[in-house]
């Protein structure tokens, strides 16, 4: 081969293999994909969410997971942004059944405002896990000691949530209200307690492990 | 492994060739030699994780579940596996031992050699169904556990020596000067290959050998 | 090798012609096409029996994963991979019982780069340029997280990401890298240096390079499905609670180490019997028995890894309960496994170094080795001491208390045979003739950089100090010293030493020259001060650190995007020189080395020696009056000499 | 860089020569460097002043940079030395290439070499068994029962004369119990200056590593494993506590300070701490070195969890809940 040839194959090959670094990159940098649900406010902020059994879609269909709304749609992320300094008004949709939490201590709410949170209706500040329809889920965001707890679903319910995400509202599900309140900006990672990824041996990784899934950030924006 | 396989000592001077050839076949006798002896030791080091596995978590039984009691493969399957294991090895190690001293009747040899490979191939697939027939849960213990990790390894060796076995089996039946110690078939390298896989295929027998009881002891015997 | 020589004409010697050599059409042989059809089927057959086999398991569709079918996928399109490249061909003749001839035809193609080959330098070939290929690829992972290092809060990745991104360059570098000294320099130049006209065991040195492709998708392929969050240490219960990146993971790992079990044996048989005659364990040059060693190690150590990778695929397939406390089994059980591979792994990454250095330093300051014996004994006495230190990664972790002062002791204990091989680098020098060239250059560079690595290693050896040190960044740093200060740049030293043998090219002094400051400077200004951030608090693998180090990390990242840009000289050097130049005619030994492999033809033909030469003086004998190293020709050597046999 | 001057002068030095050279810029430099790194880079390496073990491990660390340092520029001098005054150039023609000396080895040379080695590690084996036998394992973690224990130490948490504090890693937190306390759970690491604490630590579900970094402790957290590691004589002032064993995704959020309080500080603490989380006392398991699981699941069979006994004599508690079974007997008070 010529000299220019050499040199023509040598930058085609360059070329390849930077499209594919840059590639591989962008796709890192992408996935998960993470669509961001931002209600913003001023001086307060409402999320809304609701946690599903099985999301019933690809790529992870048997898996937990968490959705937020955003506007009048449900969307399959677990990023969301709130003011810095002001109340946050959560609401969730439990429709998962419950299971008692690996160490009971989490079964109780910290740092909400007011000290509890409403189910249905009823103030609650600790629930017993270990008896009736355990605990769902829970939110917490460990670096500023929040934690809220979802009550399960009855198991023996016959109307349980089995459609793909979102479930509609007209299957069993625990309304949970709290309050948190937020302080400097920032990145906080928040998560689920309960060892709630069937399958895996001890109930955590998968879903547990995964971002858009049983956990995400809440992004403290000035 | 008579020294007479090299053309060594001639007193004409060799060409390069010949010179070559002569130099390369006391390698390749050798690289048999110690090859296999390696390849005896890799695999003891590899039996040896899974023996320090057993001891492991024997001595730590976790949470009380080392191994429930009576917990142990059925005598149907671990039973065969021993007898023919060790009756396999004991045939091919005796018969080649007496072909390699230019006692034996290739056709005597063959025929054990045969059924030497017959056996370790049966051993293997007697393992492998009993594999489905426990009678126990894989991660019911850590003792199950052990045994479905390794089990299946030794029945892969277990295949590994019938398939050996098979190719000196096969390379006589086509070749049957291989094993005579006429010229010119002495000098050949055919023959030192054929001659290097043998003294090899005896030496790892007895390794196999040697793991199947030493397996059967842990996990039939010891309690 | 004459295969017809010695066969009496018309006695069937039930041989048929080797497929893998000598002229064809391209599509009627196996070779790279053949591979990549029979990896996709094989990948396909695998997957299809992992579905059948497993989709009715409770715990599968509990996971929505079957990490039957993706371990079953991986395996079985290595199998039809290495089916394709003709691998298996061998073995079903032998069923046979036909028994293939190796007859070399000097085949100077470009084809024979991508096939099956027998000869053990094309193996060499292309171990160089996977080797190459994959340094970079992890380089570039390296330099992803140094972009996320930039702050001290998450902004670029994800933090699954991240931990995938650190998981799969720690596992490319300690597993395709292991490889990248006995790859190249270790299949092309232990025969030429040992007299012998070709390996052991040709197919398996082919078989331990079609391996590592392999492993290498198999590995880069996990990102996709995911990745693992387990670091290249890979430890048990987070590796079996993890997703199918995991499973990614253990093959390619597993696939590695047989691919290393198979060079090392190769090299270990040939070392001990294919030696030239008159080559005895005294005239054996010291690369060689670097190699050796090294390939000791990987015989004995990587079992226990290939072993280790299949116990937790148990557990993650057919869920068995090793690494479960609940049921029987232990997290130990994968520590003390993985290390025990682990820590002879440390040194399968450094004995080829200093192998390296041991050959090339007498080189360049022409005089005899100094302290030959005392090297050897050196070599073989970190190869040995390296099986005995196993648990020192474990001082921290509960485990035997009490052993720790035994193991304490066998830990700091290897610095006394590595202090032997120093002796050696600092006697060579000793009123020497020094030449400074690139090859020297980065042999001095590397046991600079070493030396701190190997001081570093004190710390973490004695219990006290390695409660500070272990899993911080200042472990990191620790090793990043020995392997890339040490390995990689002795791999450099050898590189610019012997491509002109491989190649009949040199590469570019200046550009070379450019390539060992650059790498050198920026080399210690990335990794020292690491030292001081993992003293002062930073864990290993966590991009979430204190504020008050940003300023450090910065310069860090700075310095590591500047080795990044001292591999491009690199690069561009190595392509231009070997890819974009015309040839250039080259003294037949550019360094004046006594070295056999520089007594061939350069580069060598098919069979190395037209016959195999006599060695008669050691390879080291600078200034003793001494002639050349081996008799290359016939007259005089007419008969096979005594002590053949 | 053909000096021919040089090279001329160094040829007619002698081998002693040489070494003398060597030998003095070697000695003045370590005569400068050693009580440097001593006295002045060492009151400043981690991990600090802030416990009896962190001193130690400062020390410890001191003592190896003072012995590395000697070495390390002796190898330094000596390489500069070579290459300075024994060079050729690079480029020299092969051709014209001369040998140098015929040395082999030097017998003297070596056995010094090997001797000092030895002695250099054998002294160092020693010196690090020394500390961590008088320092109770100095802050590492030392195994369910470790052979070095201070006074006070007992196998039973309960009747230990030591602050025991329970670490339980879980992923990504961790949370702490004070068996001593009625079996107390905190989300936050407070202990009293002063005394002699006790970490047991242990994991629920993958491994940690419990990293107190300027008390110089580190202990892996291990599922179904106790981990003891001791720090004596904390002194007031903040914690900084990482995970140090990649435990996954957010291995690097399991960042947390704790505090070193005085002890009245600490008792008060404490007493709120139990009152705070008092309704929630009865769900925690009975203490244990370590919690398993059941195996199904991997939950906590309810039947089978048995509410702690609160340890009182501090602020009245709330009325205790229903559920109370055979509570082990109560421990004493740490005072």
């Amino acid at each position: 081969m010529a000299k220019s040839g050499r040199i023509a194959a040598v930058l085609v090959a360059l070329a390849a293999v930077v499209a594919v670094a840059a590639g591989v990159v962008v796709y890192l940098v992408a996935y998960p994909p993470t669509a961001s649900a931002s209600p913003v406010g001023s001086a307060s902020a409402e999320v809304t969410m609701q946690t599903v059994p099985a999301y019933n879609q690809d790529p992870e269909p048997t898996w937990v997971s968490y959705m937020i709304k955003q506007g009048d749609s449900w969307v399959h992320t677990t990023m969301f942004q709130v003011p810095a300094h002001s109340l946050v008004h959560f609401t969730v949709y439990q429709f998962d059944t419950g299971s008692p939490l690996r160490n009971p201590f989490m079964n109780q709410t910290a740092n909400l405002v007011g000290g509890a949170e409403n189910v249905n209706g009823k103030d609650v500040s600790l629930i017993d896990a270990n008896v009736g329809d355990g605990v769902g889920h829970s939110f917490a965001i460990p670096a500023l000691g929040v934690s809220a707890i979802f009550p399960g679903v009855s198991g023996d319910s016959t109307n349980q949530c089995d459609v793909a995400a979102p479930c509609p509202m007209t299957f069993d599900h625990n309304t949970i209200t709290f309050t948190i309140q937020t302080g400097d900006p920032g990145s906080y990672a928040w998560q689920c307690f309960v060892p709630c990824a069937l399958g895996y041996p001890i109930g955590f990784g998968g879903p547990m492990s995964t971002l858009g899934y049983m956990n995400g950030f809440m992004e403290v924006v000035a | 492994m008579a020294d007479a396989m090299v053309g060594a000592q001639m007193d004409e001077p060799l060409d390069d060739a010949a010179y070559n050839d002569a130099i390369e076949r006391a390698a390749s006798r050798g690289s048999y030699w110690s090859g296999s002896r390696l390849f005896v030791a890799l695999s003891a080091m590899m039996f040896a994780g899974g023996a320090f596995a057993f001891f492991y978590l024997h001595s730590l039984d976790s949470s009380g579940m080392w191994r429930t009691d009576g917990q142990a493969p059925p005598d149907y399957v671990s039973v065969p596996v021993l007898v023919l294991t060790l009756g396999g090895a004991a045939l091919f190690w005796g018969y080649t031992r007496r072909l390699l001293r230019g006692s034996a009747v290739t056709t005597d040899w063959l025929v054990a050699t045969g059924v030497s490979a017959g056996a370790f191939l049966v051993a293997a697939i007697i393992q492998f169904v009993g594999m489905l027939n426990t009678g126990f849960f894989p991660g019911s213990t850590g003792y199950a556990s052990v045994y479905v990790a390794i089990m299946p390894v030794f029945a892969v060796y277990c295949l590994g020596t019938a398939y050996w076995l098979e190719t000196l089996f096969a390379r006589v039946l086509r070749v049957r000067w291989v094993v005579s110690d006429e010229m010119p078939a002495r000098d050949s390298m055919e023959r030192t290959m054929f001659l290097g896989s043998a003294v090899g295929a005896k030496a790892f027998v007895v390794f196999v050998a040697l793991v199947s009881l030493i397996l059967f002891l842990l996990f039939s015997v010891l309690s | 090798m004459a295969t017809d020589t010695t066969v009496a004409a018309g006695v069937d010697a039930g041989g048929i012609p080797d497929p893998h050599v000598g002229r064809g059409v391209w599509w009627r042989r196996p070779g790279l096409f053949y591979g990549v059809i029979g990896a996709v089927i094989g990948y396909a057959i695998g997957t299809w029996l992992g579905t059948w086999l497993a989709e009715d398991n409770q715990q599968v569709q509990g996971l929505g994963h079957n990490d039957f079918a993706v371990t079953l996928g991986y395996l079985v399109a290595t199998i039809g991979w290495l089916a394709g490249m003709g691998a298996l061909t061998y073995p079903l003749q032998k069923m046979a019982g036909l028994q293939p001839h190796v007859e070399h035809e000097e085949e100077r193609t470009l084809g024979r780069y991508f096939r099956y080959t027998l000869d053990h330098k094309v193996v060499g070939v292309q171990y160089l340029v996977a080797m190459i290929a994959y340094f970079l690829v992890g380089g570039l992972f390296a330099l992803a997280i140094r972009t996320e290092l930039l702050s001290p809060t998450a902004h670029l990745f994800q933090p699954g990401t991240y931990l995938e991104i650190v998981g799969t360059h720690g596992t490319m570098m300690m597993m395709m890298m292991t490889s990248a000294i006995i790859g190249p320099f270790g299949n092309y130049f232990v025969p030429l240096m040992i007299g012998a006209r070709r390996m052991a065991f040709p197919r398996l040195e082919a078989l331990s390079f079609w391996i590592t492709p392999a492993a290498f998708l198999v590995l880069l392929s996990g990102i996709l499905i995911g990745g693992f969050p387990s670091g290249w240490t890979g430890y048990a219960p987070l590796s079996v609670e993890a997703t199918q990146g995991m499973d990614a993971y253990l093959v390619a790992f597993g696939l590695m180490s047989i691919s290393m079990i198979v060079g090392g044996f190769n090299i270990v048989v040939t070392v001990i019997n294919h030696r030239a005659p008159g080559m005895t364990w005294t005239r054996l040059p010291l690369f060689v028995w670097g190699m050796l060693v090294t390939g000791m190690l990987m015989v004995l150590a990587a079992p226990v890894l290939t072993l280790s990778c299949y116990l937790t695929l148990l557990d993650r397939t057919v869920q068995t309960s090793l690494f479960n406390v609940q049921q029987g089994g232990s997290p130990y059980l994968w520590e003390n496994l993985f290390w025990f591979f682990g820590h002879p792994e440390v040194y399968i990454l450094a004995l080829p170094g200093f192998g390296i250095a041991g050959e090339l330093l007498p080189v360049f300051t022409r005089k005899p080795a100094f302290g030959y014996k005392t090297t050897v004994a050196g070599i073989v006495g970190v190869g040995l001491l390296s099986f005995f230190v196993w648990q020192h990664h474990l001082f921290d972790s509960g485990i035997n208390a009490d052993m720790r002062p035994m193991v304490m002791l066998t830990t700091e204990m290897i610095s006394i045979p590595t202090g032997f091989i120093f002796l050696a680098l600092i006697g060579n020098l000793w009123r020497a003739k020094i030449r400074l060239t690139v090859p020297m250059l980065f042999v001095i560079g590397g046991m600079l950089n070493f030396l701190i690595g190997g001081v570093s290693g004190v710390f973490l050896s004695d219990v006290p100090t390695d409660t500070v040190a272990h899993g911080s960044f200042f472990v990191m740093s620790h090793f990043h010293y020995t392997i890339m200060g040490g390995y990689i740049f002795f791999f450099f030293a050898g590189l610019y030493y012997w491509l002109p043998k491989m190649t009949g090219r040199m590469l570019d002094t200046r550009l070379g020259k450019v390539h060992f400051w650059s790498l050198f400077v920026f080399f210690n200004s990335t990794f020292l001060p690491l030292f001081a951030i993992g003293e002062l608090g930073m864990p290993r693998r966590v991009f979430e650190y204190a504020d008050s180090l940003q300023a450090l990390n910065v310069w860090v990242s700075i310095s590591a995007y500047l080795i990044g840009v001292s591999m491009l000289v690199f690069v561009y050097n190595f392509l231009k020189s070997t890819v974009i130049d015309d040839k250039r005619p080259l003294p037949e030994n550019p360094w004046g080395s006594r070295g056999l492999e520089w007594l061939t033809s350069t580069p060598p033909a098919a069979d190395n020696f037209v016959r195999v030469p006599t060695v008669v003086s050691g390879p080291y004998e600078y200034g003793t009056g001494a002639g050349p190293m081996a008799v290359m020709s016939s007259p005089g050597y007419p008969r096979v000499p005594e002590g053949v046999s | 860089m053909a000096d021919t001057k040089a090279s001329e002068e160094s040829k007619e030095l002698t081998d002693r020569d040489h070494l003398r050279r060597i030998g003095l810029i070697w000695l003045v430099l370590t005569l400068v460097c050693v009580p440097l790194v001593i006295f002045v880079l060492g009151p400043h390496l981690p991990p600090g002043t802030d416990s009896e073990q962190a001193r130690n491990q400062q020390e410890d660390n001191t003592v190896l940079a003072a012995v590395a340092t000697p070495v390390l520029l002796f190898i330094w001098v000596y390489i500069g030395y070579a290459v300075k005054n024994w060079r050729i150039p690079a480029d020299t023609p092969v051709e014209e290439l001369q040998d140098g000396p015929p040395i082999r080895g030097h017998r003297g040379f070596q056995t010094a070499w090997i001797v000092i080695t030895s002695v250099t590690v054998f002294a160092l084996f020693v010196f690090g068994t020394q500390e961590l036998w008088t320092d109770y394992g100095s802050g590492t973690g030392s195994g369910s029962s470790p052979v070095w224990t201070p006074a006070g130490y007992s196998t039973n948490a309960k009747d230990s004369k030591l602050l025991v504090v329970q670490v339980i890693g879980q992923q990504w937190r961790w949370t702490y119990r004070f068996p001593q306390y009625g079996g107390v759970e905190t989300d936050t690491l407070v202990i009293p200056a002063g005394k002699t604490v006790q970490f047991d630590v242990t994991s629920l579900d993958v491994i940690h590593s419990f990293w107190a970094i300027n008390l110089g402790v580190k202990a892996d957290a291990n599922p179904g494993n106790n981990n003891i590691a001791f720090v004596e004589d904390p002194s007031v002032g903040p914690v900084d506590i990482r995970c140090a064993e990649l435990c996954g995704t957010y291995h690097g959020a399991m960042a947390q300070t704790g505090q070193v309080e005085k002890q009245a500080d600490f008792d008060a603490w404490i007493a709120g701490q139990i009152v705070l989380h008092y309704d929630l006392l009865p769900q925690l398991p009975a203490y244990a070195d370590f919690y398993i699981p059941q195996t199904d699941g991997g939950y906590y069979d309810p039947s089978q969890v048995t509410p702690p006994a609160v340890d009182s004599g501090l602020p009245p508690p709330p009325p205790a809940p229903a559920p109370s079974s055979a509570a082990p007997s109560p421990a004493p008070s740490s005072s």
